[in-house]
């Protein structure tokens, strides 16, 4: 249980997906410019984030291990994302035009993130059990959603500056994220893992 | 600036016209047309001043060196305002004396002795990059000056927390020495447990301020003073003050209770560290903390529980800075859910 | 090797099995038109045609709620292809167009009648008894038009008019709804000669605030062609047909009537000789 | 939560002694009176005069259009020269109607006589209140005889006089209550009977202590309570007096009927005394004439279109630096960039400030130093507010209740960075009625 919490304390603040190991950048400025969306956002995220660890754990330990074919690992959980991802913009679209709406080209951004892959990879890595995996997919995916409230809020206020020209958008999103990542430094060293 | 009502007419038409007096005579603007006379660089003047006497007295315990860091980090902050504003031709605001509080306030936050390039480089990222480049004064998002001691403290490690001078007067034989709090971590990591001698007897030095640290947060006392100046002049409130020290008072305590000889006694970690001086002076900065008094709270509490995670557990000895930084961040959503309720729109709370 | 064709075929086919079954389950249908139409028009989000954004014009335009030439920014060719798209036949359009500011009245030329104080923004300046010009239809000068201009085509001259750069306006229209006193009018670039003038004031109050103000002389309709120029309350204003030679400029004893050159239109002889067959 | 006070609120130099002190003056006939035909909330009066009509003093020069309207009387004998566009004090050039008096100022036919009004009931006190054009005196200019004319859900219980004056620098009210005591607990009796309400509060800062003093018997002789309140500006603002007198709120976007509560200037009740005892239709007013632009502050009994420059220069004239002229109180009053703006029924007083003295908006951007929101009586966040405002982002400032703002100026006043806020503000609102108009 406690190896639980440390993990998902550690993939929310110490390790944070986002401002620490630098990884699905393009959804965190894409999406943070409202806080609504960043929301959404977040939700999909963490969603497919927790679903693909477990699938890909599963589609690890039990095809490719017992078959010998690990070299297929990056190839195979791309696949399985993939899909999982397409499965889910097909019923979002149903489901919640709104949320899907909102969230437009940004759900297939969610099929190449390098995030999700990375969550994917570094559970095999880690060698976490099924359950690890999960939270640690879980844990990861929100962490990323926190670093993408905390961005859109901090978005919308900068909206309203009086930035000089050449700084807007997202340039002075990416100084922000450089700064927000230094702020995040602090937790440096909080979990050994 | 203040006195700009043009003294001549714009100038007339140059026909045949017989020109009368001017027809502009009067200045309009929308109601009210009276003002209470408080200018951005008396708020700014008035923490400055409360910023003195541990200002001076840092000057008094680590004598020259103190007081270099001090005239270098307040000019290089002004300096860079100044040329920013060259540069991208805007309307200078450095007269706003925010610049000012902004350098005085990042030289407190460094170690005495601090080389130039040092004081430098911190306040190009302060005033530059976490002020100008958002658009300058009221806009930043992270206060300028911990973001200068936090890009400090990340890129130059060994200059920022192993360079301490122990203090003694004018800094002729200064002897390079650990923060308290930097004792109570190796003393933990040596051990197993922090020196409870070491925790207990100290809390007359640190009180006043006879201990190694960063110049302006050695004396807890003085930046008392100059907190409560600021609450009786209300330049302040005291609702994030309060609940950042409390907050660190009692999340200290708790793990003190739970493990006396892993955890030191919450009073030492109240009194040690950048406590005084982030929770008055830079947890209160307007720009960069929530407006409403219950977001002040919940911004004191945040910060207070980062300090204490980070000092315990985290590798770095202090987190005032880390947490101060990381609430700033959180500031857009904590004034989202903390807006105030119309006057009028049924609400049960009387005054 | 085998081993791993089979098992990634195998992947694939329950992965596109599920695929399918969902897409049956949850499908949706769309019209592709919108999202061609979409991809037709200028994708400025600029908000000209009134809706909230490109995309919402789409829709509206498939859904038969709005014109194939509803986007006032992509001009003759966007409706075009938009009319092909809907299978429609497109009139064809009517020449670009750019904005100009109907108004002379700069610092220079133009009195005030006191010292404001407040939001520099026309709009708001507009609240305190109109703005602060002695002519009450004038250019407020705090430059609100240039504020909402999506494509950076206004910019405020030294002496305080707005001056829009017709190679950069889309013809949008927001400076025009934008300004406060609707001195702000979409012309034809091909246009030469131009009243710049909105004051409905009588000649004498006119010279008292402005010294480029139309005073309702009438010299300019005498000069110009039939029909050209008609007085209406106080002020010249050109009715666009037949268009104004540039010889009418010169009798504006106030040089309210001037010669702009808005980028596209005739060089010098060519005009004079459009101007003599637009006399005859 | 009977104290007397309400949230925020600001302590502003209140200069009330440059013309406190004065007692009322009565000012001689100007050679010409403009008189606005709008001079009410609600729909202007139509004029029923042309050019070279002799008129006669009350006799009507605008007839009343629709409920929320009322008639505009001649406020002396004499002819109409023109009609014309003039500066009003509200902001805007607008009509009105100049009379160059003969000098005889003859009332007409019928009018300025005593009478009995005992038997009078409810409707026809309504009806004599409407027909000598009574309007809000403290400065809205709101119709009195609609607001004497709840709906039947809504049950008034408590009538309130607004004696406060929270104004600086004003002190018409202060010298009406000090001089004529008795006229104005009459007026609101009139009130009162109309509305069938037998709780009256006479509301007076602690600042006007001759005031309260004057009041209290004539108050008390008709069992009316005076109250003396706190001096916070801004305490006559409907609101916030009805919550310092009684501890009810005021709904959001609703009147102060719907607290059961009614709220009266002390003007308008004297005003009401005249129409309703002495059948004076409303032509002149008390108007403070003060600021240290002036060179003798006083407070005058004058005419309705009165022009400015007149009522200043019966006060001594302009002294040299004046730089600002405010129809109405420097916290609420509209700045003038004319003298042949007019004195109408709202306007309570004429402050001249000198350069000095004057606001200069220097609209720095916010440095969320949160004294607005400490200072904002309707508990808003004028920070946000104005930076929306500002960037013209009017939907969210609609979501940020901009249309509850009373305009009362706490937070301009309070403001470091000198920021317009309530510029700001009536921009956004008008913004939003205009999308609101164009929704319907």
């Amino acid at each position: 249980m406690k190896t639980l919490v440390l993990i998902i304390v550690s993939a929310v603040f110490v390790n944070n997906f986002v401002l620490n190991r630098f990884l699905g950048i393009c959804p965190f400025l894409g999406v943070s410019k409202r806080v609504s969306t960043a929301l959404g956002m977040s939700a999909a995220v963490v969603f497919v984030m927790t679903m693909a660890s477990a699938a890909t754990w599963l589609v690890y330990e039990y095809l490719l291990v017992p078959f010998d074919l690990v070299y297929l690992q990056t190839v195979t959980f791309i696949l399985v994302i993939a899909s999982l991802v397409q499965l889910v913009e097909t019923a979002l679209l149903k489901m919640s035009p709104a949320l899907y709406k909102a969230l437009g080209i940004y759900l297939p951004l969610i099929t190449t993130n390098c995030a999700v892959l990375g969550v994917a990879v570094l559970n095999v890595q880690k060698q976490y059990d099924l359950v690890e995996t999960t939270v640690f997919g879980f844990g990861a995916a929100v962490g990323f959603g926190l670093a993408m409230l905390i961005f859109s809020g901090i978005r919308e206020r900068i909206e309203l500056c009086d930035t000089p020209v050449p700084f807007r958008g997202t340039a002075i999103g990416l100084v922000t994220a450089g700064l927000l990542s230094l702020a995040f430094w602090g937790f440096t060293g909080l979990v050994k893992m | 600036m203040e006195e700009r009502l043009p003294d001549a007419g714009p100038k007339a038409p140059g026909t045949k016209e017989k020109t009368e007096e001017p027809i502009a005579r009067f200045l309009v603007s929308s109601s009210p047309h009276v003002h209470e006379g408080i200018r951005i660089r008396s708020v700014m003047g008035l923490v400055i001043v409360a910023l003195l006497p541990a200002s001076v007295f840092s000057i008094y315990l680590f004598g020259l060196p103190a007081l270099f860091t001090i005239l270098v980090s307040v000019a290089s902050a002004a300096g860079f305002e100044w040329l920013w504003q060259k540069v991208v031709r805007r309307p200078g605001t450095a007269g706003d004396l925010s610049a000012v509080l902004t350098g005085l306030l990042l030289a407190l936050n460094l170690p005495a002795g601090s080389p130039w390039w040092l004081i430098l480089v911190g306040n190009l990222f302060a005033i530059v990059v976490a002020k100008q480049l958002y658009g300058g004064i009221g806009y930043n998002i992270f206060n300028p000056a911990l973001v200068g001691r936090v890009v400090l403290l990340v890129a130059f490690p060994v200059h920022m927390t192993s360079r301490w001078i122990s203090p003694s007067a004018w800094g002729m034989d200064a002897v390079t020495t650990a923060t308290p709090l930097g004792r109570a971590r190796e003393a933990l990591l040596a051990t197993g447990s922090v020196d409870a001698a070491l925790t207990r007897n100290e809390a007359i030095d640190l009180l006043i301020g006879n201990r190694a640290g960063s110049l302006g947060e050695v004396s807890v006392i003085l930046l008392l003073i100059g907190g409560i100046f600021l609450l009786a002049k209300r330049v302040i409130t005291w609702h994030a003050p309060v609940a950042f020290i409390g907050s660190v008072w009692a999340m200290a305590g708790i793990f003190h209770l739970a493990n006396p000889a892993r955890f030191a006694d919450p009073s030492f970690h109240v009194l040690t560290g950048g406590l005084f001086l982030g929770a008055f002076f830079m947890a209160t900065d307007y720009v960069t903390t929530p407006l409403a008094p219950a977001g002040k709270i919940v911004f004191g509490i945040g910060c207070g529980v980062v300090t204490v995670v980070i000092r315990l557990f985290g590798s770095y000895p202090e987190g005032v800075s880390f947490g101060i930084l990381l609430m700033n961040a959180f500031t857009p959503l904590i004034d989202r859910a903390f807006k105030p309720a119309v006057f009028g729109a049924r609400r049960a709370k009387t005054a | 090797m085998v081993a791993a064709i089979i098992a990634l075929s195998a992947l694939a086919l329950v992965a596109s099995f599920g695929l399918a079954m969902v897409a049956r389950a949850f499908a949706v249908p769309v019209d592709p038109k919108v999202e061609e139409i979409e991809g037709a028009l200028p994708g400025a989000n600029c908000g000209g045609c009134g809706l909230p954004g490109c995309s919402e014009l789409a829709r509206r335009i498939a859904e038969g709620r709005a014109d194939v030439d509803a986007c006032p920014v992509g001009g003759e060719s966007v409706a075009r292809s938009i009319s092909r798209i809907m299978g429609v036949a497109f009139a064809g359009g009517g020449a670009r167009k750019t904005a100009l500011v109907f108004c002379a009245g700069d610092d220079e030329t133009a009195r005030r009648r006191f010292y404001y104080n407040g939001v520099k923004d026309c709009a708001s300046a507009a609240l305190l008894f109109g703005g602060d010009k002695l002519c009450g239809y004038g250019c407020l000068g705090l430059g609100t038009c240039a504020g909402v201009c999506p494509f950076g085509a206004i910019e405020m001259s030294a002496l305080g008019l707005p001056v829009i750069d017709p190679s950069k306006c889309t013809a949008c229209n927001k400076c025009v709804l934008a300004c406060p006193k609707k001195i702000i009018k979409l012309v034809p670039v091909s246009r030469r000669v131009h009243i710049l003038c909105s004051s409905h004031d009588k000649g004498a109050k006119v010279r008292k605030a402005c010294s480029v103000g139309c005073i309702a002389c009438t010299k300019c309709v005498k000069e110009a062609p039939e029909g050209a120029i008609a007085m209406q309350d106080n002020l010249a204003v050109a009715s666009g047909v037949p268009e104004i030679p540039d010889s009418v400029a010169a009798v504006c004893p106030m040089n309210t009537i001037r010669v702009v050159d808005l980028g596209i239109s005739a060089p010098a002889d060519a005009a004079g000789a459009a101007a003599e067959g637009a006399a005859s | 939560m009977k104290s007397g006070t309400f949230f925020g609120g600001v302590h502003p130099r209140y200069e009330k002694d440059l013309a406190g002190g004065r007692p009322i003056e009565t000012m001689p006939l100007p050679a010409r009176l403009v008189v606005p035909f709008a001079q009410n909330l609600g729909a202007a009066p139509k004029p029923v005069v042309k050019k070279g009509d002799e008129v006669k003093r009350g006799q009507l020069i605008a007839e009343p259009q629709g409920f929320v309207s009322v008639p505009l009387h001649a406020p002396t004998s004499g002819v109409v020269q023109a009609i014309d566009v003039f500066p009003h004090p509200v902001g805007a050039d607008l009509p009105a109607v100049v009379i160059v008096p003969d000098g005889k100022d003859e009332w007409a036919p019928g009018l300025n006589v005593e009478r009995d009004a005992g038997d009078l009931g409810a409707d026809a006190l309504r009806g004599v209140i409407r027909d000598a054009g009574l309007v809000g005196m403290g400065g809205a200019a709101f119709p009195t005889h609609v607001k004497l004319s709840p709906p039947k859900d809504k049950p008034i219980d408590v009538l309130v006089l607004n004696g406060a004056e929270c104004e600086p620098y004003l002190t018409a009210d202060h010298r009406l209550m000090a001089e004529r005591p008795a006229e104005i607990v009459e007026g609101a009796s009139w009130f009162a009977k109309a509305l069938g309400v037998e709780n009256v509060i006479v509301a007076v800062e602690k600042n006007k202590p001759d005031a309260i003093a004057a009041m209290r018997p004539a108050a008390e002789a008709r069992g009316y309570a005076v109250r003396a309140l706190d001096v916070v500006y801004p305490q006559g603002a409907e609101r916030q007096l009805i919550f310092a007198l009684t501890g009810r709120r005021v709904p959001a976007g609703g009147l102060p009927m719907d607290v059961g509560v009614l709220v009266q200037n002390v003007g308008t009740c004297y005003a009401a005394f005249e129409a309703v005892r002495r059948n004076r239709p409303l032509t002149e007013r008390v108007v403070c004439v003060t600021g240290r632009g002036v060179a003798n502050p006083k407070n005058v009994l004058a005419r309705i279109g009165t022009t400015f420059g007149d009522a200043i220069a019966f006060c001594g004239g302009l002294r040299e630096d004046a730089g600002k002229i405010i129809g109405g109180g420097p916290m609420m009053g509209v700045a003038q960039y004319s003298l042949d703006a007019p004195v109408t029924k709202g306007t309570s007083g004429i402050v001249v400030l000198t350069r000095r003295e004057a606001v200069q908006y220097a609209g720095d951007p916010c440095i969320r130093c949160g004294r607005c929101l400490r200072a904002c009586p309707m508990l808003l966040n004028p920070s946000v507010l104005s930076v929306y405002a500002e960037r013209l982002r009017f939907d969210e400032t609609a979501a940020h209740h901009v249309l509850d703002c009373i305009e009362c100026g706490c937070c301009a006043y309070v403001c470091p960075s000198r920021r317009p806020m309530v510029h700001h503000f009536r921009r956004a609102k008008a913004e939003i009625r205009k999308k609101q108009a164009r929704a319907v």
